[in-house]
């Protein structure tokens, strides 16, 4: 077995990868491997590969065991559990060398051996689930149970979690709970009978879970509405977004539906596009809710009209893109972050957005309500460029937290009080010399009352054609956003901040960077690095920007689109920026990024002390 | 400019509603429009209906999108908030600010622009949901504000001021909306002040959407010889088949109809619409005879006008098949909007 | 008259202003001054300033007697006349010191000597038009030709070429010509009989126009759009677009139409909307026609998502943007240049696009040609970013031209009989090694079918998941896009080459550029010029940013869009960049680019010797 | 992968067709629908159908919006052109191509999603503008794609897989469509074969736009006890009200139908459809009564199948309206679509 002497013990360290066939329910038996390691206090990340189809396509889930926490996606495979025909080469090829190869050995295939350097596992497991299992759908379901029994059994997943586990699922269903703990017994039994387990790569038990939890950023972010208090949802199904919205109305019907009267504290609506979802936003945040979309890449192409009414009309709303591949349909179960530049001046004439970046599920909770504070604070769109990586795979995050002190800033709305109190209202006239102006809500009092156009105003909200009046409403709108930063969450720094050599990024990034900057760090290369989290950019970035001689813009997506936005909204000189960009459509790993800073570094051998060869 | 609103004081010999107020004090900012506009006259109307059921201006919200007649919201109730969107998609800015208010009264003003070519989309769907509001669509067969070019509703056959000719069936809004199940569906003529004006009054407290197609001619494109919806062929062709008089909560029947002709319908708000048919065999509470009977005049190129098809039973209005809360969304206070910290740290088992 | 001295012998060179109230008929009145003015060799630009509605609001024209034919704005009025008692005062105070007013004495006004520096010319038009005309439409109407003669008379018109003007229109028409003709004496009679005439404000006949007319930039890109073979154009009605599409249809039924069977060689559909009407166009470009769309901002936010399609899916199309004010709806009537960001990178994911910038009407004609040639070459939309100012706005220019041995560059369509000869055909594989791949037309043979697809496809044309194979097709996409100048036309230089100091602009700038070139001239500071006619940028933009020290960016719009697109797609450190904004919504004039050059140039007299005075 | 066809040698023994063509050289590449999906054997039933009227592939352009039903344009005939265009747009990219060749035989398939939700507007439009070309939803009254929310024609008190109810009243596309004019409006069941085939066949041959609602269960999220739209309620409540068939140019007609009964149609082309009224008191050439007859039925919940209106005066037809030239727009040579150098000198007068 020469994968033994390579992987010698690697425990809490490797990647597992089950290569299936989607509509089959692997992903259940997936995440039940997943769950049981993390209960075991040892972190993992999980990626969910999924064709956009429903039925009969390739289909993989990877999970990356990691001690040392990290995040991004592992570029390499240690064990295969090759579970679909169709894509049998392929996933023997992506195996590491002395990786793992299990397989149903039910019918024995052709060209196993074909690569000397790996271990294959051979498991009956189609036999063993018929000889003990009847139906079709029965059969295929469990046999997925089956094979994460095995691999319990070679890496040692503590058996007792994972029937945990399945009691909480199963409880209340005795004949399932005893079907799936007997599928999983004989795929476990049959390793401990047949094989030598447990494998060098294995978990053992750690203590680095507790206080966190697996979630994913759909999930999060829709738990954020609910907290910050969003009464009306619109939205048109979109891949990777659907499950926000599904996780708000889950969540509402949960915590919004009065017990006795069934009376219900918020409204979905299924528009029947996103034109008319970011039109019911609109509405209904012009008419005093919180209200928030969620979609992707297309739905924002759709919602440009609307957009540049909302900036202009000065319309509070929150969009959230979770982005997906593009252009157009593009890849839409792969991950990119290639909206950027489209959100940002979404809308013909001249607009400019609030953009957030989460970079992981945890941040799609805070975020969500703040975003509903800053929209109502400086009455205009709020973007949260999520992406598919984090909205749709699960995060090890730290629990969510929340202070019941919190209270939304709605932001400048005039009461009927405060109306009566005015010798007469004016919409946009800027009271406050801060570039915000007050807004009334419709019902208040006829004194309140006024007009809201996408065409050409006055400061005091009338029609106009008028140079001079058109710009003093223009102009204020510019300094509006130039003073939004003080209201937006300032970057992360990462580092000593007196390296010469800076990372500069944003979004799912994040968690590929820190694993580079240990990597490089080991290699006495040591970086500094800024995670942006709002535009428009904060002091903090131009700093940055000045202070470090170098700067790596990392990203993922073809024409680096937020090196653009730096290059256009800081004072950087665009020729101190590299790129490094990740536009695959999987989620980032580590290697491309220590790999181009070293390439990068050894050209100019100033910056660091670079061992010539990696 | 519509800020300059003309000096709202009641000249004491002015008639005055229930709330005090006159007619004056329901007007908005001076029209802008062509002297002799249909919409200026629907205009009219709704300052009269509105005047009429003594709405207080703030619990009415005017919506629109764009065109001539998509401005005519801010030449009424001056004291109400209006949103005049982007060109045909005023019916979803309605659809959420009905959601986050259900206790407002909304009146979006169309025109056959703004609601059957770009916009046809979004109303189809505002019927299907059954946003509660009044939807009145300005009809005038052109696009009046770049100036006359055929819209979606003209007819086959109609001339264009330039000289063209439409060969494209029409759409028409009315047995548009019968087919999608809308449950208050009126047409009317802007010249017919007398019969538009009680169907306002009907349309504003129907509970769900109440469309009104309201043919009002531009006399600037669409007023000549050989246009099909001029003043003159319109007074021509349309005849109403059954007049709505408008009973408000406070007055009890006076008047007493003819039996079988007349036909009583309480609203949702207890006031009451007296149906009087002019044409005995029309039955305007069932929808497929009602969409016969208009199909076969229109054939004959008779508009029906009148108070077309009405349903009462609201079971269907968006905010009772969510079972949204009796309070306003945008008023239910956050306390009850946001679980709080105990809940949350519960919910974290689930992620473990 | 104290307005007389100023003005001494001010010949061939003063601005009349028009004001009127829409829908009166007023613009055939300003137009024949114009045209008549023309045609005695004295160059003119019209100005129209018109409200968005349809009649009753104020409405302005401007005729800028150019002997030097500039085609800018003037940014001061010689004479008024003020025919719009709404905005009479406005009216009075915009007029120059010295100026000239024009009224209706009819009914005298009040306040009419507030200003002692300007001569006010009273004639009773009114009365004199009652007097000797029935029907109100007909007297507004013939009023509005009266202070036509009155002017004529003033300012020393050729009668003969007015009454030429006259005859022709209404040749056919005898009752009218009389009427007109009638009218007309009725103005200039009165001022030769009253008034001292001509005013020091006057005409001359020159030789300057011949080989020129007057046109406007939507009939001349409709033209244009003709001659280029384009048979399919879809729209959606919008102003300022709305006469490009009028304009093609009027030429079609004037050209392409059989006189015998009266059969159409075009399709002019009327979309629905703007989604509809560029579907339409790729519907028809996709299936081998040339196929078009003119539409302003709001419809190009309405077309994001198809057009990220024809990038994605390298379907040809052809869109005219005539920019308008915006955000959101604006101001319909006011002319801008701020689509420019939105068009450049238009819809979500990774796209770019090619973009040509018409100066004026003349170019409308060429480049319309050009767009069809450039699109169906590379593959892609291609935008013709014109505005209202071109648009909309009469124009002098050279007589158009046309080689007759002009044929349409269809770029890479395989024909059966190519098909045949190949052994496969691949839509997408880069068989020539220049980025551009070969197509196929429906019907042509089952051989060359492919399927077009938005998600993710290879080089083969097939669907696919597959990061690389993805990449394959979108890294070509970037090679495109850097090989597309070869095919734009080149920017125009302007200037030695060899001063410190250039001016970088675009489009409807060019005639206040140009007069703000002479005028600094003449005080001794000279400066380059360059006009970018494409997007991608050619080499020489790069060249000429690299060789001026400092560089003035020129451009119509708040947020500076022409200069963030030079900062991020050429070599220039954006600290060169100046910018001179004009965002009013009127067409710019020379003065802002004169005092903000001067002023800048105050700062750092280095660059060149200024007058510290103004 | 769409690019790996299955290879194409024909068997002997297959039957071919006049062109000599096999089935299996009318199918595209292989599906990636799921087994069972409704979808795949109306793709079937298109396949047999190109094969019975012996279309040479490359005149047949295949178009599609985003959604299950969008994808199968690609399991059909890989001898065509195909264009998968963008969620609910199909309609607009069908009215270009047509535009710019006549002579080519358009479909389109699509879904209740992409047609009657986003898509909405634009399919209206392009019955109005009576686009030639055959329009197919597949209706399964959800977006599978998205994995199953309910669609515009879900049923009211349908139920979904996850247990929510739909409470909006559906969308119906016939209803709808003669509504609009349409002058081929049909209904079928992707389980039944032999009265889809015919239909497909004569909406090619129809010189207009023809709309098929072809109910085609999503056997994945709409195929469960509850549902309105699964195989067996649609078995149970879909009743054929007029059966088709259709009769090619080369054939004459054989069997003879009991008069009254049968009623024979001439296309545009010279074929036939037969059509055989199983229930007598029914005429598919009426659009109003159709209306009625329709819509009650649907009342009782029952969907009535077959060739339900057709009107072959095509005067309506795009091209006829534009008095198009015979030859397609983008065969036509330049020479004859350029005014040339002359024509421009003499038109620079006007500008003078
Ligand atoms: C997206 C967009 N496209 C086009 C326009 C131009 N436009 C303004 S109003 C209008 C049509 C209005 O017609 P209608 O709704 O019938 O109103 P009317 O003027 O006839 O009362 C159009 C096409 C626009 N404002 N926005
Ligand atoms: C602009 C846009 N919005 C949303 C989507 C996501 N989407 C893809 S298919 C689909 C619905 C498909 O439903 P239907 O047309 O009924 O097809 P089915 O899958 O049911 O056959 C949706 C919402 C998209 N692709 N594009
Ligand atoms: S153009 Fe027509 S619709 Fe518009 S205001 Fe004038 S008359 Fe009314
Ligand atoms: S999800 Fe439904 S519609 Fe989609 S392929 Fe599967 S069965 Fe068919
Ligand atoms: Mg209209
Ligand atoms: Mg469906």
């Amino acid at each position: 077995m020469p994968g033994l002497i390579a992987n010698a013990n690697r425990v809490n360290d490797f990647v597992v990868k089950f290569a299936n066939v989607n509509g089959t329910g692997s992903a259940s038996a997936n995440s039940l491997v997943m769950k049981a390691i993390f209960r075991m206090g040892v972190p993992v990340t999980g990626k969910n590969y999924f064709p956009s189809n429903i039925q009969g396509l390739p289909t993989w889930y990877e999970i990356r065991v990691t001690r040392d926490a990290y995040a991004a996606r592992a570029s390499q495979v240690d064990i295969m559990v090759a579970m679909n025909a169709e894509t049998y080469s392929r996933d023997v090829r992506e195996l590491n060398s002395g990786g793992y190869l299990i397989y149903d050995s039910t019918w024995p295939r052709s060209g196993l051996l074909q690569r000397g350097d790996i271990t294959v596992i051979a498991v009956p497991l189609a036999k063993l689930v018929n000889e003990n299992f009847d139906g079709v759908r029965n059969r295929i379901l469990l046999k997925n149970i089956a094979y994460a029994g095995v691999l319990a059994a070679l890496i040692d997943v503590d058996l007792d979690v994972i029937s945990g586990l399945l009691t909480e699922s199963y409880g209340k269903k005795p004949k399932l709970l005893d079907s799936n703990t007997k599928a999983l017994r004989l795929g476990y039994d049959y390793v401990k009978q047949h094989l030598t387990s447990p494998l060098p790569l294995r978990v053992e038990h750690m203590n680095k879970t507790r206080g966190h939890i697996m979630i994913d950023g759909n999930t999060a972010a829709g738990l954020g509405c609910v907290y910050a208090g969003a009464t009306v949802g619109a939205w048109y199904p979109i891949t990777p977004s659907t499950s926000l919205m599904d996780a708000f109305k889950g969540f509402c019907e949960r915590f919004r539906v009065d017990p006795n009267t069934g009376e219900r504290n918020f409204a979905v609506l299924q528009a029947e596009d996103e034109l008319a979802a970011i039109g019911m936003v609109l509405g209904a945040s012009w008419n005093g809710a919180r209200a928030f979309t969620p979609t992707s890449g297309p739905g924002i192409s759709l919602m440009n009209e609307f957009i540049g009414l909302a900036y202009y009309a000065e319309v509070p709303c929150v969009i959230f893109d979770v982005q997906r591949v593009g252009p157009s349909t593009g890849m839409p179960t792969r991950t990119q972050q290639s909206d950027i530049i489209l959100c940002a001046y979404a809308s013909h004439g001249d607009t400019r957005h609030v953009l957030l970046f989460p970079a992981n599920p945890e941040e799609c909770f805070y975020l969500a309500v703040q975003a509903f504070d800053i929209a109502e604070r400086l009455q205009t769109p709020v973007f949260v460029l999520s992406d598919l990586d984090i909205g749709m795979n699960d995060w090890m995050c730290p629990d969510l937290q929340w202070d019941d002190a919190y209270r939304p800033d709605r932001g400048k709305i005039l009461s009927q009080e405060e109306l009566a109190g005015l010798e007469k209202f004016y919409r946009y006239v800027d009271r406050d010399d801060d570039a915000i102006t007050y807004r009334t809500l419709p019902g208040t009092s006829p004194k309140g009352a006024f007009f809201t156009r996408g065409s050409g105003h006055n400061q005091y909200g009338g029609y106009t054609e008028d140079s001079a009046e058109y710009q003093v409403v223009l102009d204020r709108l510019k300094r509006k956003f130039v003073s939004a930063p003080k209201y937006l969450p300032k970057p992360v720094m990462l580092g000593k901040g007196s390296s010469e050599v800076g990372i500069v990024s944003l979004g799912s990034c994040d968690g590929a960077i820190r694993e580079a900057l240990d990597v490089l760090g080991r290699q006495k290369i040591d970086v500094d690095y800024l995670r942006v989290k709002s535009f428009p950019f904060n002091n903090d970035v131009e700093v940055f920007l000045k202070t470090h001689a170098t700067i790596f813009v990392v990203e993922q997506n073809r024409d680096a689109q937020f090196r653009s936005l730096l290059t256009l909204e800081t004072a950087v000189e665009k020729s101190k920026l590299n790129s490094i960009l990740s536009y695959s459509g999987l989620p980032m790993s580590a290697e491309p990024i220590v790999n181009e800073i070293r390439a990068k570094l050894a050209e100019a051998p100033r910056l660091a002390a670079v061992p010539r060869k990696l | 400019m519509s800020y300059i609103n003309k000096p709202k004081v009641a000249h004491p010999s002015l008639p005055v509603n229930t709330l005090g107020m006159t007619r004056r004090q329901y007007e908005g900012s001076m029209s802008t429009l062509c002297a002799g506009c249909g919409h200026d006259s629907v205009t009219a109307s709704i300052i009269e209906a509105c005047w009429g059921l003594s709405l207080r201006p703030e619990q009415l919200v005017k919506l629109s999108g764009i065109g001539c007649s998509s401005k005519t919201t801010a030449y009424f109730v001056s004291g109400s908030h209006g949103f005049n969107s982007v060109h045909g998609r005023m019916p979803s800015i309605a659809s959420g600010a009905n959601a986050a208010n259900r206790e407002l009264t909304y009146v979006g003003v169309s025109g056959d622009g703004d609601s059957l070519s770009i916009g046809i989309g979004q109303l189809v769907h505002a019927i299907r949901r059954n946003v509660n509001m009044l939807y009145l669509i300005e009809n005038n067969g052109v696009y009046g504000l770049t100036k006359g070019q055929f819209s979606a509703s003209a007819d086959i056959g109609t001339k264009a001021k330039r000289g063209d000719v439409n060969s494209s069936p029409p759409i028409d809004p009315v047995l548009l909306a019968l087919t999608l199940g809308a449950t208050f569906v009126a047409r009317s003529f802007s010249g017919d002040k007398a019969q538009l004006v009680p169907l306002i009054q009907a349309g504003l407290r129907h509970n769900g959407f109440a469309l009104i197609d309201v043919l009002s001619p531009c006399v600037t494109f669409n007023d000549h010889e050989g246009s099909t919806k001029s003043y003159t062929y319109t007074r021509e062709h349309y005849h109403a088949a059954v007049e709505a008089d408008f009973v408000p909560l406070a007055k009890e029947i006076a008047v007493d109809y003819a039996a079988g002709e007349s036909l009583p319908v309480s609203l949702h708000d207890g006031s009451q619409v007296i149906l009087r048919k002019l044409d005995p065999d029309y039955d305007p509470t069932d929808r497929t005879a009602a969409y016969n009977y208009i199909g076969n005049k229109l054939k004959k190129n008779e508009y029906v006008t009148g108070l077309i098809h009405i349903d009462e039973s609201d079971s269907t209005e968006f905010h009772n098949l969510n079972h949204t809360a009796e309070a306003p969304l945008n008023s239910i206070p956050f306390e009850k909007l946001s679980p709080g910290r105990a809940a949350l740290d519960k919910l974290m088992a689930r992620y473990r």
